[in-house]
Parts: structure tokens; C-alpha cells; sequence
């Protein structure tokens, strides 16, 4: 019996959002009276940290603490349209529009401190905590709960935005496939090292190190749970998971999580990231999205690794030990690559 | 564990933000940790039902006769809702923005296409009472010949899956049976590249398996409205269905989501929506419709399977002058969304690298399985793991290092992309070196110095000269638009672009083998050497 | 229909319900309690997020008889902060960002509890072993273990 | 209709409860009939529970062990007296399972269930029924071949002797996912030793056919030898004799008949 080891690598890029009849979100913005922001989605959050990343890009683009801003998500009567949280297009799509509303709020805001403090609004700048002073002379300032209450009572102005924000259809062409199928794109590379039992055609995760290049890690941690999370999907898909194991004939299909394979709490390796930032021109602070493409290398670098520890190809997802066994069997054995 | 490289391209940011950057706690945290978040099951309605699908047991068979004589009078069965019963019982999800033809029932009638396809929806005081009203339907099936294999349903004879695509494929621009790209001329290419690889991969179908499995609850509310707890993934898509199979306007329904118990695509589908809001008209009471767990397995969409070819030519010096592909989505019985899995594939073409002739055919097929729908990495992950297996094939091949030939053939800035867009704010290179250095993967210096923002564009920003298929070109490509505005809409908003280069004259017949000596591989047809 | 009338102790609560027969723990406690923090995943026993603990120990409610529970004691995560405040696990849960859809969280939690409650010092073998009958689909479980690990160690937040 | 559910005081009344209605079913810890009731199987429509101590009872203390049906994996991992059951205890479900489910339950348990049984199997277990003629004893081999028929009666208590030591029992499941997981096989053995001579071997395997069954071959193979690398390659290249594994969605009856003799090797001879 032997188990050999092996690494193999991927590199993969991903399109953010989707090209298909125009995508549109939008988004609302408004303050109540002391100073307390609301934003008003139809977008769903389904994990991927939607409402604190929504969250954040609100309190930058208006220059208050995250703590002032609320997100409320997924209700058809108060949240404006978008088109859904799926490809990857949340943080592009949903992040532009909620920083276009929070950019006319502001500027509601501004104006509104501009006339208690007696200047141009253009003289003022906010503090990031909960204050708007004159640029260069921070003891002339005003609370954002002033500001609200004067707006509210005094100066009847509402502090609010709308936002919007289209990628328009890009039709395509039938003969050619010309289109613009997206206006940004999220890259990354991933080494896996794998153990194979030559005598089972069992895989064992050994390792990961990736980078993934994001435009802008707007929350570190929430990058980190997708980046994370995804790579265990990958792994999942690349050694585990089917409802058609023996596809495309259409029997024993797995009916609960017994039979649905996917890698247990004791199937996880070690995985190092890096994340790199190449800020997107379109992006909200550059922003791509995470959130589908970090499953995406593993699968072939975990294929690739396979190879490299016992010389089969495995080109059948998933990769079960069944079909490393046959290759390796057929073959005449294992045929360990040079070591990576 | 997760390293922020802010040295790599800090040139491009500013990183004076306040909010931005920082690892700042999640908004719903507490409410997970506390098990206060709201999910559409955790809603408790007064008089609520309980509403249950009764199942296809065949893949595909005409329907002779639908029996409910018992299982109406069965205990607490409110109702029994049959196809007849949906105002509007044909659609297809892309409908909403134009895209394909209405190809879906929310209940079968006449026909079945998959196992597991609901026939009817029962609505009763209990689950239990629920169960039992379904032992008691008899439905009397005329099995049809079904069909499992993509390659299979597209040969001529195979049995019809879905009427409305009669050859068992999604027509695109009211012409073609597949979705199709071209740039250059991968045939040349081929011809005279050193060496030549054809492989065939495939990718099984694969479940969301989110641990809240699909449903909603709807219920009668004030001033004729219903209100909708759904797990939907996107909520005004899930309303306009709705209002579609309904045949009601859309403000009737008042949508709240909540937070939904994972997704990864597996929650667009309305596949809950419509019957439970159905069942609440039709009796007046809330309703509850909820996946088991082997329903969300089994009958709920899954990613489709993939089969991709791809015949790739490359020069000794590791250069892929060209990269033919042709790939099959597995749809299943119905469209839903895999039309758009292909055309999102088509651009996705040849993967993150400049390669100068690129040829794609990519297909949107029928069969007599689980419809298809998006999932995490939608029409590309497939294709990604197709295309990396490949890279380090033919990194093999020519005996480099893996690294060292994506780096060698990655696009750069300014290079001409396959669907003819120019390549913008590349970083693969940059991923490869820093994941070589975290994975302490030696690469040479010439590969570490390379960079997404040199040595791109120029020649490379051409689009080559492209010979074209001899079909007549469709009359308007023009076939996407949203259903909020149904005239046609000619104008997009891009910028006119300039005409094509006109097609050159077809190649001429090149030799039957270059006289090198080159090695061509073939899964597909065997190895031969010449 | 004749209903079974049914006491036990809800998070130290006392409650009395009337469950048809065949009617499982889950259902009575979302149903006819009003707990909603113990979540329906499967019905199979396969996905753990609808544990509880029954007089300490680990159960899954979707499989327990409601009727079997008579005069016994019921926790649920409804149940496990002190007073108004958290619990050292949803501390280390929140600290270590070991949710993401917070579907499975509940289960989780109730399982770390079950092995905390009588290991307080766990290896991370052990705390893999004590969450392998809950399914999360988001996390890729590392955040998970590091959260028990260090809700054992004492490393949580204030 | 709701279900009825029938509770008693003794294993008796309950076993002539089970035995007179052809749609009741015994509730152990759940695991099984609570599971089909969620998932709509309208066939039950009685539950029988009996509240009898003697159906939890454990007896470990001498050289045969007795424990009742109604004991869970969890009391049995707590027994530091059944410590050779620790293993196959352990590979059964996750912690909630396990305070759950039970050996009784255990024997009725389908593919790609009913792993303590392998071990039960091995070890020449009797189970003792109760059913409408009153309680008998069966060996498990024949409860088994007769599982189907198996419904109306009422499993009371399972009893085996005690392994001479640690090496003469070994149990080993192979799952694709860890630390839990469905078994793709499930091998237990029983070796004693006489004069250096394995004497009454005994091989069990789970997921090999459509019930648990033995490995006649391999016994055969080890019976009367020393446990040596000659005699560990013999079982192992016979341990796919006689079995008729199928595929499910864990593996392929290929995968099986190729791999069970691999495992059974390497459980032999003590490697991972």
C-alpha cells in the first residue's frame, strides 16, 4: 500500500454580474430624525454578508459610523427592484446603487449642515464619526443628529437618496458571440496538495495556498468567509458531490445528507490566502465580488494534483475513488509525477 | 490564514477609508447567534395548511388519466389543485426579460418529462393528512422512450422531451441550436500547430444542498393582497413569476424574504411561490410549502451536468495558438436557465488567457431529467475545470511548469478578447506569482517579473481576421428585452462599434499533416503519431 | 382527531401543549411553543439543525416522538444566553465569524454546547467529532471549530 | 388521520401490540420510523413504544454480554466494560444519533445503515424476540435472512461473549466523509486464538450484500493458521467471495468487491 502525494495548481477568472436583458438594482437612503440611517433593499441575503457589506459602503459614502446605518433587506413593499443576489453581482450591482443613494443623501446632509453652520456645503467635511465640520476648522461642526433634526423641523428637507444602478444589454452577436458579457472580472490561482491511496483511490485534502484578486476587500472577514467557505465547495465538487452518481443514467440518487457526499468537518485542510486588490473602475470603492468564483480553481487544481501524485487524469466529475482506482488499475499502477 | 498583499497594485487604490477595508462585524451576527435571523418557515399563521406535490414516478410518459376521487374525500384534504386549476400554466423563467420561449408548467398535464415532475398540489389541514391524500391519487401513465444523454437527445430520432424545442435543443436567435463564438481562424491554427490535444471532460449535475431547503408561505392579508414568505434568492424576479402564472398584477403580492438558509442559486427557480400563493386564493387560508429534504435533492433544480470537447493547438514554445470547443449543458426537461448558462459560457471563452483563434459551440440541451438552474460559478465552473485539466496537459506536453505556461499565456492588459472586447484590469498573472510564493512553488524570474499591465495590447488588441459560417446571418440580434418594455428595442447602449473585418475567403485545404513530427493527442479518437 | 395533552420543561419554563399523535418534538416546539430557533433541514436525521439537548444530552428534535419528552427537560438555543447576556459559544461564534446564512447555527451551537458541557477543555478532534452530525453548507466548518476551541479556551470577547 | 401511538409498560404487551397490527411499528429512538413518519410514509399508522427497563438494561459484567434493545450507542460507549464495542458504537451517526439510536433499532437498519450490526455479526451475537408466540432466542445470522419478515416481532435484548482480548476483535468502517459518514464497507472480525491458531474466525462485513453477512471465505482462509502475512493475503484475496454488493449513491459494487479485501488486509494486519 502506498499513498503518494501531489500538488496541482489552477488559475480562473470570473465575470461580476450578469449580462442578460440589462441588470439593474436600486436603492433607498434616508435618515430619521436623529441622524440614523435606513437603507431600503428588495436584495436578499442569503450568507453572503449582503446586509453588512451594503451596510459599510453606505457609512463611507455618507461619512458616518457603521454603526448609524441599518440595512433592511428583501421586502417587496419597501425595498426598490433589483434583480436578485446571484452572479456575483451583489456587491457590484447592489453596493453601486446603495452608494448612489447614500452620495444624494449626503449631499441632502451637507446642505442641510451647510445652512446651521452658515457656509458652503462645499467648506464642509464629515468626520466619519458622527460629525460635519468646516474643512481646516474642526470646533465649527455639527452633529449628524442635529443636522437630521434641523433638516427634519426647521429646514423641511428629507436627507435621502435614490440609487440606481444599470449594467445596460449587450446583445450578442449570433455569428460571432461578440458581447460584453461583464464589466469587470475577479481572478485567482490555487495550489492543492492531495494524498492518493493507490490501493482505494482515496483522496485526501493535504493542503491549500491561493490568492484571489478582488478589486477591494470591503470586509476583510466577509472575503474571508466566501474565500473559505468556497474553497470547501470546491473540494465538494471536485471529490464529493453529485445527485447523479452515475450520470447520465439516472439511478441511486442520493435522497439525504448520508448519501449526499459532501467533505466532513474532518475532511478540511489547512488553506493560506492571499488577497490582492486591482480596483475595479466601475466598482463601489473598486469592488469585484467573491462570492462564486472561489470554488472555481480548486476543482481543476485538485484534479491537477491528482496527476501529479499517481499519473492518472481524472477528466469525470466528481473525482471519486472509484474512478482513481480504475485509472490507476488501468494504467498498471501508480505513476508518481516529478515532486512539486 | 488570510493575508491582504496591499503592496500588489497599490498604485490603482486609495486606502485612506474609513469604513472600507475593515473586518467590521457582520449586521446579522447577533440575530444567527441567537437564533432570532427570520427565515420564511419561522412565521406561525393562524389556520395555516399544508400544501404537497404529487410527483411524476416516470421520466416521461403521456398522462391517460388522473384518479382524485379518493383522495378527495381523503381526512383534512382542503383541496386538490390540478394544471387546469394555474391561470397561466406555461412558462419559462427568463420570460421575464424575453429571453426564450414559455416552456414550463407548474403542474403537468398531458405530459411528464422528468421523475419528480408535480402533477398536482394537495392542500390539506396537516402534512400527514397531506401524505395520505397523495397515496390515494392514481395516476395512469403511458411510458415514453426517454432520454439521458446529451449527445443522445441531439442525434435525429431521439425521443422529444419538450414540445416547444422539438430537436431537444434551446434555439438561439431564432436560428441556431447552439450558442456560438469566433475569433480567428482556430481550423489554421490547428493545422499548424506543433502539437495538438483533444479531450473530452464532463461534470456530473450537482445539488445546492442549502440546509433551508425551498419554500414559502402564503396567506390571504388585508384589502385582497397576499403575503409571501419566501426563500427566494431574488425577490421581485419571484414576484413577476408569480404575477405571471397567476395572471394577476404584481402589486397584489407583498414579498418578504428575510434571510434565506443558503442559496448558491438553487433559490430562483419560484418553484414554491406560485402554489403556495395558488392554494391561499383558492381556499383562503394561509399555506405552507415546503421541500423535504429528498424533494430539494432530488426535484429541485441542481447545477446542470457539462460535457465539454476542447482540441487545443500549441507551439513547442508553450504558445496555445488555438482552442476549439464545443460543450453541452444538461438542462434537464426544461429551459429555466441554462439558455443563459451557454451564452455566459461562450463569453467565458478560452478562459483567462490570450489565445489567437478561439472557436466555440456551446449548447443548451433537453433532457428527461430534473430541470437545470444556476448555481455558484454559473456556465463557468465546469468549463474552468475543463479548461485548467487541459492547461496542465498541455503544460505537460510541451514541458514546462504549469505556472510558468499560465503566466506565459495569460491575458494582459490591452490584449483583444475572444468576444471581442478589450482586456481591462487583468490580474491572473499576479495571482499565479503570489500563489507560487505562498505555496513556495519556485517559478523563474523571468515569470516572477512579468505583470498584467506590460507586454499586452499592440498585436495582441487585434481582432484577427474571422472566417464565418456560410449560413445566412439572422435578420436582428436584437432578441433580448425586458418584459417592462416589449416594444422592440434596437438601440442598446453602447457605443455603435465598427463593422467587422470583412470574413477573408475560406482557408485553403492544408496538408494533411505538418511534416514535424508533432504528437496529437486524443482522448477523444486515440493518440497517433505522425 | 384527539389531541395528547403533553408537560415539560422549556428552557426552565414549564409548558403544557396538546400534540396529535405522531407529531415530532420540532413541530411541538415551533408550532405549538413558538421556539423557532431549532430549524427543519432535513426531517432524516441528517443535518443536526434541529438539535436540541434533552435533559443535557444531545438530541435531534425532528426525530423524537413530542410525546416522549413528557416531564423531561428542553434546551434550545432560545435558552442558552445568561440572563441578557451571550453565551461564551455565541461570543466565539460571533468573534470568529463562524455564520453565514446562520441556518445551521442553531445546531451548531447546541451540539458545542452538549460537548462543552461535559468537556470543557476539547481537543480539536474531539470538537470535529462533537459538530459530525451537523451540516453546514456555507463555512467549510474551520470557522466553526475555531470558535468552539476558543469558547473552551476562554478566548472570547467581553 | 394523526398516528397512533400505543405506549406500554412491558416488552410483552408491546410485542403483542407489534404483532397484531400489521401497520404498527416499534419506536426505538427514532431514528428509523420517526424518519419515515416525517417523510410521509403513510403505511404506519400505529407507533408501539414500551416503557420496560429490562429493554435498557446492560449486563457486562461477565464473560457473555447481554444489553437490551433499547440501549443507545452513547450508554454503550459509557460502558467502560464494553470498551471492543467502542469502535462500531462510534461510527454510528454523529453525537445526536448516537444518544439516540439504538442496537436494537440497529438490526432493522437498511444500507448503507446498520453498521453495529456488522460487529454483532462477528461476534455470533443472539437476539432475543418477542413476537405473538411469545420470546425466542435466533442467532443473528438467521435474523438477518429473515430481517424483511422480521417487522411484526419485537427485538427484546442482543447477547455475544465477550473477545478474549482487544486484538481479537476488530472493527473498521469505511465512509467517504469523516469523521461521519455512510458506509461504503463495514468490516468486523473476530479472531480468537488457540495455541497461536486462530480458531472459530469470524468475518463480517456491512454493504457487501443486501443485508449484513459473513465472509465465509475469508474465514475459511484464516481458520486453523497463524495470523501471518501469507494467511492476512489468503482472507483478503477471498473476502470478496460470496458477497453481492450493489451500487448505491456511496460506491459501486465494483468499488466494493474491489477495495473490501484491501480493508480487510490492512484491519489485519493493523494498518491505517
Amino acid at each position: 500500500m502506498t499513498r503518494h502525494r501531489g500538488r496541482g495548481m489552477a488559475s480562473i477568472n470570473y465575470p461580476i454580474g450578469m449580462n442578460l436583458g440589462g441588470d439593474p438594482s436600486q436603492a433607498l437612503v434616508h435618515s430619521n430624525p436623529s441622524g440614523k440611517f435606513t437603507v431600503a433593499l428588495s436584495s436578499i441575503d442569503l450568507g453572503q454578508g449582503m446586509k453588512s457589506v451594503t451596510r459599510q459602503i453606505c457609512a463611507e459614502t455618507l461619512g458616518v459610523p457603521v454603526e448609524d446605518v441599518y440595512v433592511d433587506t428583501a421586502d417587496s413593499d419597501t425595498g426598490p427592484h433589483c434583480m436578485g443576489s446571484f452572479a456575483s453581482r451583489g456587491t457590484h450591482r447592489v453596493g453601486n446603487a446603495v452608494m448612489a443613494a447614500a452620495r444624494e443623501a449626503r449631499g441632502v446632509m451637507m446642505e442641510a449642515a451647510a445652512e446651521e453652520l452658515e457656509v458652503n456645503a462645499s467648506d464642509l467635511e464629515t468626520d466619519g464619526r458622527g460629525n460635519i465640520h468646516v474643512k481646516g476648522a474642526p470646533h465649527r461642526s455639527i452633529s449628524t443628529k442635529d443636522v437630521a433634526i434641523a433638516a427634519q423641523f426647521k429646514q423641511g428637507k428629507t436627507i435621502s437618496g435614490r440609487g440606481i444602478f444599470l449594467v445596460p444589454l449587450s446583445n450578442v452577436d449570433p455569428e460571432t458571440g461578440e458581447m460584453s458579457p461583464a464589466t469587470c472580472y475577479a481572478h485567482a490561482c490555487l495550489v492543492a496538495e492531495v494524498e492518493v491511496d493507490d490501493e482505494t483511490g482515496e483522496v485526501a485534502m493535504v493542503r491549500m495556498d491561493s490568492a484571489y484578486e478582488l478589486g477591494r476587500a470591503l470586509n476583510p472577514r466577509l472575503v474571508e468567509q466566501q474565500l473559505v467557505g468556497g474553497a470547501w465547495m470546491g473540494v465538494s465538487h471536485a471529490l464529493y458531490e453529485t445527485p447523479e452518481p452515475y450520470y447520465p443514467d439516472p439511478v441511486h440518487g442520493p435522497r439525504d445528507f448520508v448519501e449526499y457526499l459532501m467533505p466532513g468537518p474532518g475532511d478540511i485542510c489547512p488553506h493560506d490566502i492571499a488577497v490582492l486588490e486591482r480596483p475595479a473602475p466601475d466598482g463601489p470603492f473598486g469592488a469585484k465580488g467573491p462570492g462564486e468564483m472561489c470554488a472555481n480553481p480548486v476543482l481543476p487544481a485538485v484534479a491537477n494534483a491528482i496527476f501529479n501524485a499517481v499519473g492518472v487524469r481524472i477528466d469525470d466529475l466528481p473525482i471519486t475513488p472509484e474512478k482513481v482506482l480504475r485509472a490507476i488499475k488501468s494504467q498498471g499502477g501508480a505513476r508518481p509525477q516529478a515532486r512539486r | 490564514m488570510l493575508e491582504l498583499r496591499k503592496d500588489i497594485f497599490a498604485d490603482e487604490r486609495d486606502d485612506n477609508l474609513n469604513e472600507i477595508g475593515k473586518g467590521t462585524q457582520r449586521q446579522d451576527m447577533l440575530g444567527h447567534v441567537t437564533g432570532t435571523s427570520s427565515y420564511f418557515n419561522d412565521h406561525k399563521l393562524q389556520g395555516m395548511l399544508h400544501l404537497k406535490a404529487v410527483r411524476s414516478t416516470q421520466a416521461h410518459a403521456r398522462i391517460r388519466r388522473i384518479d382524485t376521487t379518493e383522495a378527495e374525500r381523503s381526512a383534512g384534504v382542503r383541496r386538490i389543485i390540478r394544471g387546469t386549476d394555474v391561470p397561466v400554466n406555461l412558462n419559462t423563467l427568463l420570460s421575464l426579460i424575453n429571453f426564450g420561449k414559455d416552456d414550463e408548467p407548474s403542474l403537468a398535464v398531458d405530459k411528464v418529462r422528468y421523475k419528480g415532475e408535480p402533477i398536482l398540489a394537495i392542500v390539506a389541514d396537516s402534512e400527514r393528512e397531506a401524505f395520505e391524500a397523495i397515496a390515494k391519487v392514481k395516476v395512469d401513465y403511458e411510458p415514453l422512450p426517454a432520454v439521458f444523454d446529451v449527445e443522445d437527445a441531439l442525434k435525429a430520432g431521439a425521443p422529444v422531451v419538450n414540445e416547444t424545442y422539438p430537436k431537444n435543443a434551446f434555439i438561439y436567435h431564432d436560428v441556431y441550436d447552439h450558442q456560438r463564438l469566433r475569433f480567428g481562424d482556430a481550423d489554421a491554427a490547428l493545422a499548424s500547430a506543433d502539437h495538438v490535444l483533444e479531450q473530452r471532460y464532463q461534470m456530473s449535475p450537482i445539488e445546492h444542498a442549502p440546509t433551508e431547503t425551498n419554500g414559502a408561505i402564503a396567506a390571504p392579508d388585508t384589502n385582497g393582497r397576499y403575503v409571501v414568505y419566501t426563500s427566494t434568492q431574488a425577490l421581485f424576479f419571484s414576484v413577476d413569476t408569480c404575477a405571471k402564472i397567476l395572471d394577476v398584477p404584481s402589486n397584489t403580492f407583498h414579498f418578504i424574504g428575510g434571510t434565506v438558509g443558503g442559496g448558491f442559486g438553487g433559490k430562483v427557480d419560484t418553484l414554491t411561490e406560485p402554489l403556495a400563493i395558488l392554494g391561499a386564493m383558492l381556499t383562503g387560508r394561509p399555506v405552507r410549502y415546503v421541500f423535504g429534504r429528498e424533494d430539494e435533492m432530488q426535484y429541485g433544480p441542481p447545477r446542470g451536468a457539462e460535457r465539454i470537447f476542447i482540441k487545443d493547438g500549441v507551439m513547442r514554445d508553450g504558445r496555445v495558438v488555438a482552442r476549439k470547443i464545443r460543450a453541452y449543458f444538461d438542462s434537464g426537461a426544461y429551459t429555466r436557465l441554462s439558455s443563459y448558462a451557454a451564452v455566459k459560457c461562450a463569453a467565458h471563452l478560452p478562459g483567462p488567457y490570450t489565445i489567437p483563434n478561439v472557436y466555440g459551440d456551446v449548447y443548451c440541451v433537453f433532457t428527461n431529467r430534473t430541470p437545470a438552474t444556476a448555481m455558484r460559478g454559473f456556465g463557468v465552473t465546469a468549463m474552468d475545470f475543463a479548461i485548467e485539466c487541459q492547461m496542465d496537459k498541455l503544460a505537460n506536453l510541451v514541458g514546462m511548469d504549469p505556472m510558468e505556461f499560465r503566466i506565459l499565456n495569460a491575458y494582459r492588459d490591452g490584449d483583444m478578447k475572444a468576444h471581442r472586447r478589450e482586456a481591462k484590469n487583468t490580474a491572473l498573472i499576479e495571482c499565479v506569482q503570489v500563489a507560487a510564493e505562498k505555496a513556495k512553488w519556485p517559478i523563474r524570474d523571468e515569470f516572477r517579473r512579468a505583470s498584467s499591465r506590460k507586454d499586452g495590447g499592440g498585436s495582441r488588441a487585434a481582432v484577427p481576421p474571422t472566417p464565418t459560417d456560410s449560413r445566412a446571418r439572422p435578420a436582428a440580434p436584437a432578441q433580448q428585452r425586458t418584459s417592462y418594455d416589449r416594444a422592440p428595442v434596437n438601440a442598446t447602449r453602447e457605443p455603435p462599434r465598427d463593422p467587422p473585418p470583412p470574413a477573408p475567403p475560406p482557408p485553403p485545404p492544408r496538408p494533411a499533416a505538418p511534416s514535424h513530427g508533432a504528437t496529437r493527442f486524443s482522448s477523444v479518437f486515440g493518440t497517433r503519431r505522425r | 382527531m384527539s389531541k395528547i395533552p403533553l408537560q415539560f420543561r422549556h428552557n426552565g419554563r414549564d409548558v403544557a401543549i396538546f400534540v396529535d399523535g405522531g407529531t415530532n418534538l420540532l413541530v411541538a416546539l415551533r408550532e405549538l411553543i413558538g421556539d423557532m430557533t431549532p430549524k427543519f433541514g432535513c426531517g432524516q436525521g441528517g443535518c443536526g439543525t434541529c438539535s436540541v439537548l434533552i435533559d443535557g444530552e444531545l438530541h435531534l428534535s425532528c426525530l423524537t416522538l413530542a410525546e416522549t419528552v413528557a416531564g423531561r427537560s428542553i434546551e434550545t438555543l432560545d435558552g442558552i444566553k445568561q440572563g441578557p447576556n451571550l453565551h461564551p459559544l455565541q461570543r466565539a461564534f460571533a468573534d470568529n465569524f463562524a455564520a453565514q446564512c446562520g441556518y445551521c447555527t442553531p445546531g451548531m451551537l447546541m451540539a458545542a454546547k452538549a460537548l462543552l458541557d461535559r468537556n470543557p477543555s476539547p481537543s480539536r478532534d474531539e470538537v470535529v467529532e462533537a459538530i459530525s452530525g451537523n451540516i453546514c453548507r456555507c463555512t467549510g466548518y474551520e470557522p466553526i471549530i475555531n470558535a468552539i476551541l476558543a469558547a473552551a479556551g476562554g478566548r472570547v470577547s467581553a | 388521520m394523526a398516528v397512533t401511538v400505543k405506549t406500554f409498560t412491558s416488552a410483552s404487551e408491546a410485542a403483542g401490540a407489534l404483532s397484531s397490527d400489521r401497520n404498527a411499528r416499534y419506536l426505538g429512538g427514532g431514528t428509523l420510523v420517526m424518519r419515515a413518519l416525517n417523510e410521509g410514509d403513510v403505511s404506519i399508522s400505529t407507533v408501539v413504544r414500551a416503557q420496560d427497563r429490562a429493554l435498557t438494561r446492560i449486563d457486562a459484567s461477565g464473560p457473555r454480554i447481554t444489553l437490551g434493545a433499547g440501549v443507545t450507542f452513547a450508554r454503550v460507549l459509557a460502558e467502560r466494560d464494553l470498551a471492543f464495542l467502542h469502535a462500531p458504537a462510534r461510527s454510528i451517526g454523529g453525537p445526536a444519533v448516537r444518544n439516540m439510536g439504538t442496537v436494537g433499532g440497529n438490526l432493522f437498519a437498511p444500507n448503507p445503515y446498520g453498521d453495529f450490526t456488522v460487529a454483532l455479526l462477528a461476534l455470533d451475537a443472539t437476539i432475543a424476540v418477542a413476537g405473538g408466540f411469545g420470546a425466542r432466542d435466533i442467532p443473528i445470522e438467521e435474523f438477518l435472512q429473515a430481517r424483511e419478515r422480521q417487522t411484526g416481532t419485537l427485538v427484546l435484548s442482543v447477547s455475544c461473549t465477550r473477545p478474549a482480548n482487544s486484538e481479537a476483535f476488530r472493527y473498521r468502517k469505511i465512509a467517504r466523509i469523516k469523521p461521519k459518514g455512510g458506509s461504503v464497507v463495514t468490516l468486523a472480525a473476530h479472531l480468537p486464538l488457540s495455541g497461536g491458531r486462530i480458531a472459530g474466525a469470524r468475518i463480517a462485513l456491512g454493504s457487501m450484500a443486501p443485508t449484513q453477512i459473513r465472509a465465509r471465505a475469508a474465514e475459511r482462509a484464516l481458520e486453523g493458521r497463524s495470523l501471518d502475512a501469507a494467511t492476512i493475503a489468503a482472507a483478503a484475496s477471498a473476502a470478496s467471495e460470496g458477497t453481492s454488493p450493489s451500487d448505491n449513491a456511496l460506491g459501486s459494487a465494483w468499488y466494493r468487491r474491489e477495495i473490501v479485501g484491501v480493508h480487510l488486509r490492512r484491519l489485519l494486519s493493523g494498518q491505517e
